[in-house]
């Protein structure tokens, strides 16, 4: 069991992704927001578990079901919710999107929405640690249908060739898309893939807090100790499909009952309490990231959208003529 | 089909083509990612059906693995399948170049014709879905760069219904390029035999004072704006190339030769597009008979803007097609 | 031991190759051919045992470095001195040369110039041959260092997953290009990395006949008999380089040295001795083999260009306009 | 360098350009297929030397992975490097594609300029070397549709050294284009601090007649040309681009208002190439002053040949521009 005040830590970030992602539901369901949104709930623990264990200064390189990663990274709500809205105030001025959010102040250098092609970038910013001898670390987050695509393994072979300092984590929520896992993997495990390429490889429950942050920690350690990089599989469910209005057709009930109660969030809060965190506490925490989203969000609405003229801008260096 | 719909959505008729391919053709096989029923038919229902009619043999959902998917594609092809492959979305293809470009189109050159890649690879793309830079471009300049390769896309559901149908049986690989955004938008209902043969433009509208040459959802734009300036006693002209590469030359030179004027119309990024191509040709062919030089219209110099707000501004629209009209009509 | 009609077989196969590949180096050594050359020598027994273990009907897809599999596949050496000259007799009338071999009648249907890239290729071979339920098997030929291409990743997943029929043949030289093994492998195998992708994966001295006979017999079975595909790594090394005019500076000398001693070709030989196969009977297998080179360089030599408006030809099922 | 010499090589002068920028900016690194003297300095030797100066840690070589090469590029370029990728040949891009377009290209768009991927790519290719089908294609039409990509050619020795330090400093991301047939071609050796700005042309030839429009090797043939038609009075005008995207229309412009006549030459197919977009930019702005339509040279609509006898009557060639030349000379 991590200890007290690491378990409030990652209590703290995972109940704002679920907050966040409640919200998000609930303002594109009413028509608030118009955007393609891929629901985090279910994968909170994972994430703020993970980056709790890493320093804001380290990198994050992520996918498009990222704003668990982003959140638990550290990106302020509001210029977040701004992005996502598309508006001038956002983390990149509305031009990247919720699929494209980066914030280098907290080290989320790049969220892509390409399967598997964040991790060849992640050996690059982890190469460029490595050269500059700055002891960062960089945890690259991608899915277990990312594992079956060339890029995993191009990049999981330079990194364990080069030592690089990163930590991949395969978040494991058993489906890719509409197809479950074992439908198009041939190994049994990521894990098992990680071996196979000599890498350190483990495999742990991602919705247990100290579980996850053990792995994390440990990965973590290793490579600032320059002994090079970590996959983690990391197990988790998504409870609201692919993207916002998929309806699950494809997940037997059973097993969508059994992740439903096997919810982390509920877990981690019950074992807050176990540890004698008063029930005040806990509730101190929502009610502060409440109010952050709420601030989030409507920040986000009333925020005006960027002149169309931005186009020409940030393409290149110097501005494009129109 | 006596109960046939009057009309259908453009997912639809693609959808009917596969249907209709594999049954006239037990060769005909689809391959992609989730386009089997039990992983939803495809992420826009464009497979819907196909697997529960024709078996998961037939009708195979792959692991994220373009490369492979391509590849199994080619490799099927070189022995007698028709196989048509997904992919999802058209920037995806940029993970499958080399299969593509060096194996798919090169192989019955290099082979010296012993072997043959009768593949279709489907795929679909277009601005304005708010998917943002990864998920938006259009990029059939690449591909009609490419000899050996067939590069087609239609305007409306009764065209990619016979256009579909003609590149799942074309004996060259053939690269055929939905549009998302339009994906259900309707159409008349073409007859269950219709086939629009490649490499053949038509001139859904004919006129007299310019001529308006794209293909796509461009095409829909070039018809609003024609309807606009009618008004305005402006006749155009619009030839839908429905094959990109290689193009109708003959079609769009007669009909430029008769208006004596043209403007290029394309969602994709301007520069280097295939509106230059086009463009080039006419001029090597017209250029004395020409009342100005060729205009073009596409989208600005920047990868797709996730905003609406910078998006719209940067992407091709019917008031750049009327600029561009008014301006070389003088 | 492999019986001895086994033994002879592979030993024809692979003295053709020896021989034809001392041959080109020879002509191409005294200007008598301008080509690009990728010596096989050290890797005949390898292409020769695996191609003694399936039929003509079955498929082969390979790579650059593909005319010990080419010659061991049956291709009559006349059309493939011919196409390796680019003339018009050539398996591809000149325009594929030594890079791009095809040759249909004797199952070979891809030689790819791209690392890697044959891998998926084999696999639409494989699918072919499962859905018509044609009993025949592809074989891929590829080396150690396309083990670290995407392509081979996606590939084997997607074989296993499918259960194809395909035998991956990974002819382990030790060396890609310049580079040593070690240094850009994360692995210390490949084998290794065919188990962590859950596909049955075996590694044999590829240099000795019986022992690569043995594997890849059990190979084809196996995927005849519908279990799915194996990946053989076989180990073997090549004597001239990478490509002729390589001096394998980046060779350690004790290293060549050793491979030079266990050089298969000789062992074989003794092999075949050591049954009672008479050096007569030996001699005349060399003989014929040296005959039929003989006749297929000159035909080579002697035969016409293609002429230049072929390129306008088999570009489309339609002749290109001048 | 008083002992320097008079003439070098253009695979040397890419060498001396990053060895420069080496030593200039420690934030250079190179990374590719063995390119460290361990592994023989490249295979064309174009990196020999560079890793015995600078040290393994900043000239790499790489397993086979043209995306992981690509990505680490990309990484660490976003983070204050200025990474040197070399793809071995230009048709392995076919595989990095993503990493490219995807990622290099758009990622300073898309984090709203919050980030930069000052990157080079490195790659060689071209015809004429007897490597066939999937060695030689010149695929640059490509990457200059990519906005945010900057396409750069050298056609000598002196523009490789003054091109390659330039794209190794740029801000933006480089596809810089080498050509293996002249790798070893001689030409004036350039002075230490000899650099060539991106995105202009040079003017290595004025004339009057007609001006020819080309890059990399394309340039050398247009001289011979122009030397063979000087004896029959025809004075032509050579525009090297060096800067194929963004292409400097200045001076393109400016030269074919002059001689009112022009020819675009390229190696790569004809089809759909760069030539299509500077003919297109030319009859766009000077239509009316032009004598004759642009015309345009390229290498035939077939993948590369092998076979030396088809090879040549594929490829783009003096005869090829010479007849332009004279064809829309009248
Ligand atoms: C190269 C590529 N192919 C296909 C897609 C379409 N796509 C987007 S997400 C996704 C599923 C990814 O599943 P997984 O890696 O498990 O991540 P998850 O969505 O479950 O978090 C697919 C196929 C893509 N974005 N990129
Ligand atoms: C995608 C790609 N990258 C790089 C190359 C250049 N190249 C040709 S052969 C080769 C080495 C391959 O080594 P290996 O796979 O061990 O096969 P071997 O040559 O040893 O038989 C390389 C890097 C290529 N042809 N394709
Ligand atoms: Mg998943
Ligand atoms: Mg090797």
């Amino acid at each position: 069991m991590a200890d007290k005040d690491v378990l409030i830590d990652i209590f703290t970030r995972a109940d704002l992704i679920m907050q966040s992602d409640i919200k998000f539901r609930k303002m594109i369901g009413a028509g608030q927001l118009q955007i393609v949104y891929y629901p985090v709930r279910g994968q909170e623990v994972v994430s703020a578990a993970m980056m709790a264990a890493v320093n804001q200064e380290d990198y994050l390189v992520t996918i498009y079901r990222g704003l668990h990663d982003q959140l638990a990274k550290g990106i302020p709500s509001k210029d977040l919710w701004a992005e996502f809205a598309g508006k001038m105030a956002g983390t990149c001025k509305g031009k990247g999107g919720p699929m494209h959010i980066t914030h280098p102040e907290t080290g989320v250098m790049v969220t892509t929405g390409i399967v598997g092609s964040g991790i060849p970038i992640a050996n690059g910013l982890g190469l460029a640690s490595q050269l500059e001898k700055d002891n960062k670390v960089t945890v690259c987050c991608f899915g277990d249908g990312a594992s079956n695509i060339g890029a995993f393994h191009e990049g999981l072979n330079m990194a364990q060739v080069w030592k690089l300092p990163v930590i991949f984590l395969c978040q494991n929520n058993l489906y890719s898309e509409h197809t479950p896992m074992a439908f198009a993997t041939s190994s049994d495990t990521i894990k098992q893939r990680g071996d196979g390429l000599g890498m350190r490889s483990v495999r742990v429950n991602g919705n247990d807090a100290s579980e996850m942050y053990a792995a994390a920690k440990e990965a973590v350690d290793y490579a600032r100790a320059g002994n090079g990089p970590t996959l983690i599989e990391a197990m988790t469910f998504r409870f609201h499909g692919h993207l916002l209005g998929d309806t699950g057709h494809y997940i037997p009930e059973a097993e969508m009952e059994q992740a439903l109660k096997d919810d982390p969030m509920p877990i981690l809060r019950q074992q807050l309490l176990d540890i004698q965190i008063s029930e005040a506490d806990i509730a101190a925490i929502e009610a502060k990231n409440a109010a952050i989203i709420d601030e989030a969000a409507q920040y986000a609405l009333d925020a005006p959208y960027p002149p169309g003229d931005e186009y020409r801008i940030d393409v290149l260096d110097v501005e494009i003529a129109a | 089909m006596s109960d046939a719909p009057k009309e259908i959505m453009f997912a639809q008729a693609c959808n009917m083509a596969m249907a209709k391919a594999m049954a006239d053709d037990p060769k005909v096989i689809l391959m992609g990612e989730d386009i089997a029923d039990d992983q939803g038919g495809g992420v826009f229902k464009v497979t819907a059906g196909l697997s529960a009619q024709f078996g998961t043999d037939r009708v195979r959902s792959t692991p994220i693995s373009e490369q492979a998917i391509v590849g199994a594609a080619v490799g099927s092809a070189l022995v007698g399948y028709k196989p048509v492959a997904e992919i999802m979305l058209m920037n995806f293809i940029t993970v499958a170049m080399d299969q593509i470009v060096n194996h798919a189109a090169k192989l019955r050159f290099m082979s010296g014709g012993q072997t043959s890649v009768p593949l279709t690879i489907r795929t679909t793309t277009g601005a304005g879905t708010g998917l943002g830079g990864q998920h938006s471009d259009m990029l059939e300049a690449w591909l009609a760069h490419v000899p050996g390769l067939k590069v087609v896309a239609a305007s409306n559901p009764a065209d990619a219904y016979g256009l579909l149908y003609s590149s799942i049986m074309d004996p060259n690989p053939v690269i055929f390029i939905e549009n998302t955004p339009t994906y259900f938008t309707k159409g008349p209902a073409p007859d269950p035999d219709h086939v629009v043969p490649l490499g053949k433009a038509s001139v859904p509208r004919e006129g007299s004072d310019v001529s308006l040459i794209s293909y796509s959802r461009g095409v829909g734009a070039c018809h609003a704006v024609a309807e606009k300036l009618a008004a305005d006693g402006i006749s155009c002209e619009i030839v839908d190339l429905r094959t990109i590469a290689p193009f109708d030359e003959e079609t769009v030179l007669k009909s430029v030769a008769k208006t004596k004027a043209a403007v290029v119309v394309h969602e994709a990024v301007k520069n280097f597009g295939t509106g230059a191509e086009i463009s080039s040709r006419i001029h090597e062919e017209l250029f004395s008979e020409l009342k100005a030089p060729v205009g073009r219209v596409g989208s600005g110099y920047a990868p797709v803007p996730f905003s609406p707000a910078i998006e719209k501004a940067w992407m091709f629209s019917e008031d750049d097609i009327e600029r561009e009209i008014r301006k070389i009509l003088g």
